[in-house]
């Protein structure tokens, strides 16, 4: 075996285990950093399969959207470091079935299927193919990407702005409390118990 | 590091995600099960690109169009956990019902 | 070529990690426990009502959001640097292009106050 | 044979790194003792007895750490300075990792040391650590992108994004000539990156220390050893980048680098000593709001520059 | 034998102590600053020692025990106070009485620690968490995800935010009485939403200030004014190095520390430190905030008063002050920054001063009213604590801006009466 497959192997099973373990820990932060590790294990795959520029671009967009991610889950996540053990989970055993079943079909694709073996050449520069490609062939594709990630630029801010479309965020809030353990209890409690009423639909 | 052990690695990480996205109450977590599906395609798409392909660009575009849904996925999934957070202070899919009325 | 200088890569990182757990390392370490006054966070004196993990308001979230969308762009920036030389005129329209997208997003930023910490 | 050499030259970065630490904390002891007009000793001698101090002082540790984050995130900040080092040529013939897309992967580099940093001031569940690593955040995504701006600037003229291209296009005029926006802006990324003087926000005075006030020892010695390494790291690529890393005249290249990293740490540091920190608010809308568009402003410099 | 090599060049380094200032404590944090021997840090957890300077008021022993167990041992605990040492710590603290011998000391029984001739202090506090395994739900005692004492502390709540609409979770902690943060002896609780401070509740006020000497003598007998302006510009020129030191400029802060032992009539305050370095500290944050409004205003006395516009001094009372063109420095905008500048400006005057004082040989008359530096002092009526504006200034600031403010006020009381009798030991 040579150094390649060792280092293969190695970050195969790294990712597959942070994998794994993104949706085993309690500590929410914890899981988006595991979620990282298994993106920067394919990452490092990607370079050893000689994509050394997305596998170096894995790095540095998942870096910043896992930090990202790590800071919803401090926002929004009710005990975001998993101090407390808990299990948010629904339809688990549905869910099982379909991950096993998937993988199972898609590892059989993967063993029994034809696949050319076309390598490739010595000498063949991947950045400067791709940066053809995109002024060539793909500046379509190219260019509507770069109009949707405007629109998703104007989209999240409307909607995460304080002042976005639907007027002042703070309107109809109360002052806070100056004195800290008055009213508030756990709102997202009374929400979920309020949705119960109504039939469920799981997707 | 043949193709079909590529493959299976990312056949794995896109049953993991499958569990997570389908298993996960809240939308965070949910879309880290997104996240982790994608993670598998793009590992799949590059093994293709690079050994079966013969380093045809389209493969190489194909991954970064399948990093620019994980970004927008992200961008949008959080903007809308915010927004919908600031209107019921909810961040799990079962105390969304009320939109689906 | 490249698997070479990924091999050096790979040496660095382990020489350089394994270096910095033998700093950090204290021998014996296991064997004393730190006692619990020395352990609580420090106030001045003060003491905390609860965990410093909690839900915490990240003022800055909307940047955040924007910087999702920004690092894509720059994801295609990269290998067009690579060409511009070649392609000429093409490319410094598409530069055009980018700089123009990328300055609505902070125009439109900047006017909604996405780079005030809420 | 190759394996001896492989070996030989990894050894040499980490070398580099220890050395190159050291000489940063002992620019910083000597700017800091023309500061306050006081010489309390040798200023070559204080770091090591610094280190050696902290080398046997007591342990600390909090209540519920994230154990695994605390002893990580010293050691991988460290890892990631020298990675950061390894990627630049020494001469031509002399470069530890010539990647070919090396300023991507250093435009990689930044964002996971903003993590680590996040990392090490969540893992000890103390209050002043975390808000000081919540606040680091902030700098830490807004300055990236002026970073990646800055370093396309300079891989345009390259047609490369490998370190050591970019080096060779510096034979006759450097950038910092061709692209005088680039240096300065880049100056900021290496302040934020090493959270240095005016950006330090997640160790600052006005959190009894931040993240550092709940360490102590060999993990304070580390860290502080990394955050040295990482403006050595940042230096390096910042000569490399824009002074024209080892070219010049008589010197033999790697000389001629060293001088270059040492000038930019020595311009950092004290740069560090002469401005206060700026207010973490206002730092994110002058990033966003004027670093970014001046560090565009420097790329179609560069493009239409280039084109010429 | 390496061992010992590293040991002798660890020896050489300056030893990091954590001072806990309490009554008339203020000369020896000053004469600790400037020691060689040791360098102050602003948390226990890097500290090898602990100086407890000053005599501590009843109320905060729990919290000087708590800190004092945050040193982590082997520590030494130096004693420098009126106070007798407390009983457990008898047999290990050093107790100093000069107080620039403190820094010296302190590293010998560091050293000798070390080397194994000294046994470290015993902990004052029990070895307990804070709150006991209770065996229920997972046994933190407590049910479901937000229950219990997790880890011996419990889960923080939601609660409406100040400034947008999102509800999470506040930080609610005491700060103080020891923290480098705040004045000598305060305490606060805060509440924090993000950074943003929501609730400042003055827990305990700042211990009574002790001036130099010279300004109670200036009440009952004709002192040099060279001394007393002298005495005046070392104390604004210590606070102005603390707003350095907060923001992130120590070194200029020592510079500070070190010229304002050893100040000459005449020199100019640009000598001491870069002009331009002290008018950065417009640009830091809360710079602009900090304004004090309406009824709250006339409780501002001295340079705070006159950062606002306000010329009231009682220096213009003195003939001796009068002679010499006296005429008192003001500001407008009242804010944090103008207050920094105001010490800056003040000092420089006072310097100023001294050397036409010294020249004249001009001595003060003694009318009853001194202006000290922080304000009117009178027999009768002593400058009052102000520390229970804060949480109207402090509210709805980050938190780094609430420290700028912070640090631009003189918030403690003055230390009036027993000074009086004190005053011929000649502090």
């Amino acid at each position: 075996m040579s150094a390649v497959d060792i280092t293969f192997y190695i970050n195969a099973a790294i990712a597959i285990y942070a994998g794994w373990r993104v949706f085993v820990t309690d500590s929410m932060v914890r899981a988006s950093f595991f979620l990282l590790i298994s993106f920067l294990a394919v990452g490092v795959i990607m370079l050893l399969l000689a994509a050394v520029y997305l596998g170096v671009a894995l790095f540095f967009m998942m870096a910043v959207e896992m930090m990202v991610m790590a800071l919803f889950m401090v926002m929004f996540m009710m005990n975001p470091a998993g101090l407390n053990p808990m299990k948010m989970v629904h339809q688990e055993k549905v869910a099982i079935a379909a991950g096993v079943v998937a993988f199972a079909a898609l590892s059989a694709v993967a063993v029994f299927g034809e696949f050319p073996s076309r390598t490739i050449p010595e000498g063949w520069q991947p950045v400067v193919s791709l940066g053809h490609e995109l002024l060539g062939d793909s500046m379509l594709v190219f260019e509507s990407a770069g109009v949707t990630l405007l629109a998703t630029m104007i989209a999240v801010v409307m909607l995460t702005s304080h002042r976005g479309r639907y007027g002042d965020a703070n309107h109809g809030s109360r002052p806070p409390g100056l004195e800290p353990g008055g009213d508030p209890a756990d709102k997202p409690e009374e929400t979920e118990e309020g949705g119960h009423h109504h039939h469920h639909h799981h997707h | 590091m043949t193709l079909p052990t590529l493959l299976i690695v990312s056949a794995a990480l896109i049953g993991i995600g499958i569990y997570g996205t389908l298993s996960q109450q809240s939308f965070v977590m949910l879309m880290m099960g997104l996240e982790l599906i994608l993670n598998g395609a793009m590992l799949a798409a590059v093994s293709f690109w690079a050994l079966t392909a013969a380093g045809a660009p389209e493969g190489q575009l194909l991954t970064i169009i399948a990093m620019a849904v994980m970004a927008i996925e992200m961008a949008m999934g959080f903007a809308l956990v915010v927004a919908v957070y600031r209107a019921k202070q909810a961040d799990t899919t079962e105390a969304l019902d009320g939109l689906k009325h | 070529m490249e698997l070479k200088q990924l091999l050096v890569l790979l040496l660095v990182v382990i020489i350089t990690a394994g270096f910095g757990f033998w700093v950090q390392h204290v021998p014996g370490e296991s064997k004393k426990s730190i006692p619990w006054p020395q352990r609580a966070p420090f106030l001045g004196g003060g003491q905390p009502d609860t965990h410093a993990w909690s839900r915490f308001h990240i003022r800055y979230y909307p940047m955040t959001l924007l910087l999702i969308a920004f690092e894509m762009e720059m994801m295609f920036m990269y290998p067009w640097a690579v060409v511009y030389v070649s392609e000429g005129i093409k490319a410094l329209a598409e530069m055009g292009m980018f700089l123009g997208i990328l300055s609505i997003g902070i125009l439109y930023g900047w006017r909604e106050g996405a780079f005030k910490w809420q | 044979m190759t394996s001896t050499l492989l070996i030989a030259s990894a050894c040499t970065v980490l070398l580099a790194l220890l050395v190159g630490a050291y000489c940063v904390a002992a620019i910083d002891g000597a700017i800091t003792a023309r500061v306050t007009g006081q010489t309390p000793g040798n200023p070559l001698l204080i770091p090591l007895q610094n280190a050696a101090r902290l080398w046997h002082a007591p342990h600390n540790e909090t209540e519920t750490p994230d154990r695994p984050a605390l002893r990580l995130a010293p050691v991988l900040y460290l890892v990631l300075a020298a990675m950061g080092l390894a990627l630049v040529p020494w001469s031509r013939d002399f470069v530890p990792v010539d990647l070919t897309t090396g300023i991507v992967f250093w435009g990689a580099i930044e964002p996971l040391a903003t993590v680590l940093v996040f990392l090490k001031g969540w893992a000890p569940n103390a209050h002043f650590p975390l808000l000081g690593a919540y606040r680091y955040v902030s700098l830490g995504l807004s300055y990236i992108l002026v970073s990646m701006f800055v370093l396309i600037g300079v891989a345009l003229p390259a047609e490369s994004l490998q370190i050591s291209a970019v080096v060779d296009t510096q034979a006759e005029l450097w950038n910092v000539v061709r692209q005088p926006l680039g240096l300065p802006l880049f100056l900021v990324v290496g302040l934020g990156v090493s959270f240095w003087g005016p950006l330090n926000f997640i160790d600052a005075d006005d959190l009894h220390g931040g993240a550092a006030s709940e360490e102590a020892g060999r993990v304070q010695l580390l860290w502080s050893t990394g955050r040295a390494a990482m403006l050595l790291a940042f230096s390096a690529i910042a000569a490399s980048a824009f002074l024209g890393g080892w070219h010049g005249p008589w010197l033999p290249g790697p000389v001629w680098l060293i001088l270059k990293t040492l000038a930019v740490v020595v311009l950092l540091v004290i740069l560090g000593h002469t401005l206060p920190r700026v207010s973490p608010e206002r730092f994110l809308t002058i990033a966003w709001v004027i670093l970014l568009p001046l560090s565009f402003l420097s790329l179609a410099g560069a493009g239409v520059e280039a084109l010429l | 034998m390496a061992v010992t090599w590293l040991r002798r060049l660890a020896n050489q380094a300056p030893v990091p102590v954590f001072p806990v200032v309490g009554i008339a404590g203020e000369a020896a944090l000053e004469a600790l600053y400037l020691s060689p021997a040791v360098t102050v840090v602003q948390s226990p957890k890097r500290a090898r020692a602990l100086a407890v300077m000053g005599s501590i008021d009843y109320r905060d022993q729990q919290a000087l025990r708590r800190v004092h167990g945050q040193v982590p041992a082997p520590r030494v605990t130096a004693w420098c106070s009126a106070m007798a040492v407390p009983q457990e710590l008898s047999g290990s603290a050093i107790v100093v009485d000069a107080t620039d011998q403190l820094g010296q000391q302190i590293q010998q029984a560091v050293h000798s620690l070390d080397a194994g001739q000294q046994s470290s202090d015993p902990n004052l506090c029990p070895d307990q968490p804070p709150a006991p395994w209770k065996g229920v739900g997972d046994g933190h005692g407590g049910e479901g995800m937000m229950g219990g004492k997790p880890y011996g502390r419990p889960m923080a709540m939601p609660e409406d935010d100040l400034r947008d609409g999102l509800q999470l979770d506040p930080l609610v902690f005491s700060i103080g009485p020891f923290s480098p943060l705040l004045p000598p002896g305060m305490a606060a609780k805060v509440t924090l939403h993000g950074d943003v401070i929501a609730g400042w509740e003055v827990l305990s006020r700042p211990y009574e200030l002790t001036l130099p000497a010279v300004f109670y003598q200036a009440l009952e007998q004709p002192v040099a004014v060279a001394d007393l302006e002298l005495a005046r510009a070392a104390f604004h020129i210590r606070r102005l190095a603390a707003a350095l030191q907060l923001n992130g400029l120590g070194a200029h802060a020592r510079r500070l520390r070190h010229h304002a032992v050893e100040l000459k009539p005449g020199q100019s305050i640009d000598d001491l430190v870069n002009a331009r370095v002290l008018q950065s500290l417009r640009w830091v944050a809360g710079a602009g905030k900090g304004i004090v409004h309406d009824e709250n205003w006339i409780r501002l006395r001295g340079p705070a008063a006159r950062a606002g516009g306000d010329a009231r001094d009682a220096r213009l009372n003195d003939p001796a002050y009068v002679a010499l063109g006296f005429e008192p420095v003001v500001q407008k905008q009242g804010s944090c920054a103008a207050r920094w500048k105001q010490w800056r400006d003040e000092a420089g005057q006072a310097l100023t001063l001294a050397a036409a004082a010294a020249k004249a040989r001009a001595m003060s008359s003694p009318s009853g009213a001194v202006e000290s530096p922080v304000g009117e002092l009178t027999k009768s009526t002593p400058p009052v604590d102000i520390s229970d504006l804060m949480p109207s200034l402090l509210v709805g600031l980050e938190w780094s801006e609430a420290m700028s403010v912070l640090a631009s006020f003189d918030m403690a009381a003055v230390r009036y009466t027993d000074v009086i009798q004190l005053q011929g030991g000649g502090e």
